[in-house]
């Protein structure tokens, strides 16, 4: 049997937005895979320079449309270092509510399809069920249901509404209920224990080596969560734990299905400390027009380590912003994943890093 | 009933063709394919043949026909494991380019 | 007008036969020769149905969908040879996977 | 135990209807042509109405035309109904929703909706008639590289040989078209003959994923088939039939008295053949292609795998016909291991007036075969909405070194007891 390239996207089940992948296979193995990127890409750092600072957050939604608020929170931040100005309390409280409810409803739309991905479609309907609710949440925070525009530079962009800790508890407590439904569907499934134990396994070296971080770096074993070592905002004073792969032998699918998986409570943890902590106060902090100097901020986004630089000259826009989007780096090393593996595992694996086009390709 | 003549003719013709692919196709697989034809031919016998048998047929050629048919599956199978390996060394199935018996 | 049915049938499917066995022999494309070996096959047990022996008809059927299946995979395996080879367009030609592959480990 | 409403047989049933209707004709003929009349020629038609072969001939017709309609049309679009409104339930949605009564509202639907009536309420009965009239109106699209004469031949071999398998199996034991001697047989021949078609589409396709469906499909073919007759063969030491309805008359007796609750010898119920009733389930859903083993058409990873090219009604056959597959499959395995349409015996009215015990019959066979049809079915369809899709390799793995083995586990059992069970006291 000649091997032969198939092309899995750029329209194709597999892959959630337009890429490309393309894998070489034998038979049914898996010699090489290339995969191809740009179908979306818009130009973000260049468009950004032209555009004020604080009208970018509105750019910056869009990185990743499911995961919204933590990228224009990333852009903030980054900002805020640049011109010097720091968030009030109440403000910085609001963000890590904010942030962690966006990060269940993107783990959640990660679930959703990483169901599909493996022929259960049922695990699809029942994600996405749960993630109206954190949806709901948010939109009661910020408005919207899809591109918030919620974190403004020096703050947030509103207060909390009225009743939202009883909202949000009710809401935490009735996931935490569900999760136990989503481990009987996932964790107790021998098929899905089969289709996803040691598949794509990528060693810890190279996952360093190629840039891979976040969730899909912490299966291999290494505990790095920028919420711990860097801490922003005021996720010093919540009590929670990065979920680290501790099984040994990690960096295949399953264990990035639980690193994952286990967030979304440790998340809900979060969420039920900090909408106690809130503190009274202002929620927003004048921020200047125009800037000088040069802003550096990492944050741990839902798929890993996002980063914005920017630099100001003294003008009301950016004079360069740069993006570093985790799922780039990852992608670059899905080759190594891929290789060895049966065709049917692409799914599998590319579902478990979690590709988000909008913010790869930019 | 059908004439046995007839029958005869027929089998005698699926014969000939298989006999002529074994001896013309250059492809292994053709080849294969014409003796399963060869293989039928004379199963169909058996089967003629024990149903004109008096009085009411002799089912020895059924069985007969039975063992033939699944002797035939499995030398397909082994054919087509040969074959494999053949493609596998040679790049080709053309019985003529295959001119080597050791590899 | 006493019409021999059987007789009939004898020679609808013996007409089948020879034809779909000459198409084996005689047929470009390995797939077809397949697909018509498999007619003949049929056929054949259809003639053994007129020799009142159900059972090996139903036996040849049995047996011979298991087997013709696997000389399918094999015709394809060796016939469609262009599809797995053709360029798709959009593609690199110089070799696609060449540039993730340069710095691996 | 109750009766058949198809008594004694479909094709006796549909001769007496034919044969009647004939006689009214040619008799109103013969009436209306009397011997010296003008139209005396007719009488010629009115007594060839009256032959013996053309009754014959037209009650076979008849037959199978009531069985493709019963299957094709009746039993499948309930089978799609059954799996689309359940599998909705499971997630947690109503599912389809069109039915009959909201058809009096589709030309209205902007009035209906001004006035927040509902457009779509109702069992959903008749979505998938909507599905099948919009996939009519669609174009058929042949690929200009695809093998046009395989490309079409494709889905009439699958669609065929799918509707073959109904020719020989039984709704009840008149409710069939053809009593044959070996029908067991034939149904599986028939049923192994699909695969055949889904190789030749994949091929003609011209297409890289229809061409690893298909090939997946062979893969797939060669693990189970083999355990799946390996598992007949361990019922057919205890059925000692090839036929069906024989097979099913077996599993009438009475096994064992449970108080007052009779239990049926269903072949279920043995030790050996249960094991060959788990590896035939597990065969069967690899056979019909349902979610754990669809890897032929994984959409996942091959779009649609082997159906990929093919577009309007073509699909639509294709597509509908897993579903006429699924019937046959969960109706064999209703026949063989869960005592077809014999009732449970305890559902049987029997009083005794005197001293004579007369049976009530209360639900005809065709209703428990179909109930048990269809609660079979609906294990498949929970199953499948329930677990991902598993690997080609791992179905290899499951059907050569689970399935094989414990099939030929089944068959050691099955002669072993057959052999023995008259001397341990008709053990089963």
């Amino acid at each position: 049997m000649a091997e032969f390239w198939v092309n899995m996207g750029p329209q194709h089940p597999m892959t959630h937005g337009l890429w490309n992948m393309k894998v070489k296979i034998d038979g049914e193995t898996i010699t090489d895979a290339a995969p191809e990127i740009g179908y979306l890409h818009r130009g973000y750092e260049k468009i950004m320079e032209v555009r004020e600072f604080q009208k970018n957050v509105v750019l910056t939604d869009r990185l990743c449309y499911v995961s919204s608020i933590t990228w224009s929170h990333a852009y903030a931040l980054a900002c805020e270092k640049m011109m010097d100005i720091t968030v009030p309390p109440r403000g910085q409280w609001i963000r890590v509510i904010s942030l962690e409810l966006q990060r269940i409803a993107s783990h959640l739309m990660w679930l959703a399809a990483y169901g599909p991905d493996l022929g259960l479609l049922t695990g699809l309907l029942w994600a996405l069920r749960e993630r109206e609710l954190f949806l709901d949440l948010i939109q009661l925070l910020s408005g919207a249901r899809m591109n918030q525009n919620f974190p403004r530079i020096g703050g947030v962009r509103n207060d909390l509404p009225p009743d939202f800790d009883k909202y949000c508890a009710k809401i935490t407590k009735h996931f935490r209920e569900k999760l136990k439904e989503y481990h009987r569907l996932f964790h107790e499934s021998k098929i899905f224990l089969m289709r996803t134990q040691g598949v794509g396994r990528i060693s810890l070296a190279d996952a360093i080596n190629w840039g891979v971080t976040g969730p899909n770096l912490r299966a291999c074993g290494l505990d790095v969560d920028l919420r711990r070592l860097e801490p922003y905002e005021t996720y010093e004073e919540v009590d929670f734990e990065p979920q680290v792969w501790k099984g040994g032998d990690g960096g295949d699918s399953y264990a990035r299905f639980m690193c994952r998986f286990n967030e979304l409570e440790e998340s809900c943890r979060i969420i039920e400390q900090a909408i106690k902590k809130v503190p009274s106060g202002a929620y927003r902090a004048k921020a200047p027009r125009r800037a000088e100097g040069e802003g550096f901020a990492r944050t741990e986004d839902s798929r890993g380590e996002a980063l914005f630089y920017v630099i100001g000259d003294g003008d009301d826009r950016p004079y360069r912003v740069k993006i570093r989007s985790p799922v780039f780096c990852t992608m670059a090393a899905t080759p190594l994943m891929l290789r060895g593996n049966k065709m049917a595992d692409v799914v599998s694996i590319l579902g478990s890093v979690d590709v988000c086009v909008g913010e790869m390709d930019k | 009933m059908i004439p046995v003549e007839y029958e005869l003719i027929l089998s005698t013709a699926l014969f000939c063709i298989g006999l002529y692919g074994v001896m013309v196709r250059k492809n292994a697989i053709i080849v294969l394919m014409s003796i399963e034809i060869l293989l039928n031919a004379a199963i169909l016998n058996f089967v003629a043949f024990s149903s004109y048998a008096p009085p009411a047929g002799d089912p020895a050629g059924q069985v007969f026909a039975l063992l033939a048919i699944a002797i035939a599956a499995g030398e397909a199978a082994i054919g087509l494991a040969i074959f494999l390996a053949l493609y596998e060394t040679h790049g080709t199935t053309e019985l003529d380019k295959i001119r080597l018996l050791r590899w | 007008m006493a019409v021999d049915w059987q007789l009939a049938a004898f020679l609808i499917l013996s007409v089948l036969e020879i034809g779909g066995s000459i198409m084996v022999v005689t047929a470009k494309k390995l797939v077809h020769a397949v697909f018509w070996l498999a007619l003949t096959l049929v056929t054949i047990g259809g003639i053994y149905l007129l020799f009142l022996s159900e059972f090996l008809f139903l036996i040849q059927i049995l047996v011979y969908a298991g087997a013709v299946p696997v000389l399918f995979l094999f015709g394809i395996m060796l016939t469609r040879r262009k599809i797995m080879e053709e360029v798709t367009p959009g593609e690199v030609l110089e070799g696609p996977g060449e540039a993730p592959r340069e710095g691996l480990p | 135990m109750s009766g058949a409403l198809v008594s004694p047989d479909l094709f006796t049933l549909c001769k007496v209807l034919i044969t009647g209707i004939m006689k009214i004709q040619s008799d109103a003929i013969l009436a209306g042509a009397p011997v010296g009349s003008p139209v005396e020629p007719l009488r010629g038609l009115a007594y060839f109405l009256m032959e013996d072969w053309f009754l014959t001939f037209n009650a076979w017709m008849i037959a199978i035309t009531i069985m493709v309609t019963w299957a094709a049309a009746i039993q499948l679009l309930t089978m799609m109904w059954i799996e689309r409104k359940f599998y909705s339930r499971l997630q947690d949605r109503y599912g389809i929703m069109i039915s009959i009564w909201s058809l009096p509202f589709w030309p209205f639907s902007w009035w209906a909706k001004r006035r927040n009536k509902p457009t779509h309420r109702g069992l959903g009965y008749l979505q998938n008639v909507a599905d099948g009239v919009k996939l009519l109106q669609k174009e058929n699209i042949t690929p200009a590289n695809a093998d046009s004469a395989m490309f079409h031949t494709a889905p009439v071999l699958i669609a065929s040989s799918t509707v073959m398998i109904f020719a020989a199996l039984p709704f009840s034991e008149g409710f069939v078209i053809a009593n044959m001697p070996m029908s067991l047989l034939f149904i599986l021949a028939a049923f192994s003959l699909a695969p055949l078609g889904i190789l030749i589409a994949g091929w003609a396709s011209n297409n890289k994923y229809t061409l690893i469906g298909g090939m997946r499909a062979a893969a797939q073919l060669m693990a189970y088939e083999i355990p799946l007759l390996l598992a007949v063969v361990a019922l057919l030491m205890y059925a000692g039939s090839l036929n069906v309805i024989d097979i099913v008359h077996k599993q009438e007796a009475l096994l064992v008295m449970l108080g007052p609750i009779p239990i049926p010898a269903w072949n279920v119920f043995s030790i050996p053949q249960f094991i060959g009733f788990a590896v035939f389930l597990v065969a069967i859903m690899a056979e019909m292609e349902r979610i754990p083993f669809d890897i032929p058409e994984a959409e996942a990873e091959l779009v649609e795998g082997w159906l990929t090219e093919y577009s309007g009604m073509r699909f639509g056959l294709l597509f509908g016909f897993k579903w006429l597959r699924a019937l046959a499959g969960s109706a064999l395995v209703v026949i063989l291991y869960l005592g077809g349409w014999s009732g449970p015996v305890f559902v049987t009215l029997t009083p005794a007036v005197g001293a004579t015990v007369i049976p009530i019959p209360i639900i005809p066979h065709e209703v428990w075969f179909l109930l048990k049809v269809y609660l079979l079915f609906l294990l498949f369809v929970w199953v499948s909405w329930s677990v991902p899709r598993v690997r080609i390799d791992q179905i290899l793995n499951i059907g050569w070194k689970r399935l094989i083995p414990l099939s030929l586990l089944a068959i050691l059992l099955a002669a072993y007891l057959a052999a023995l069970g008259p001397a341990l006291g008709g053990i089963r």
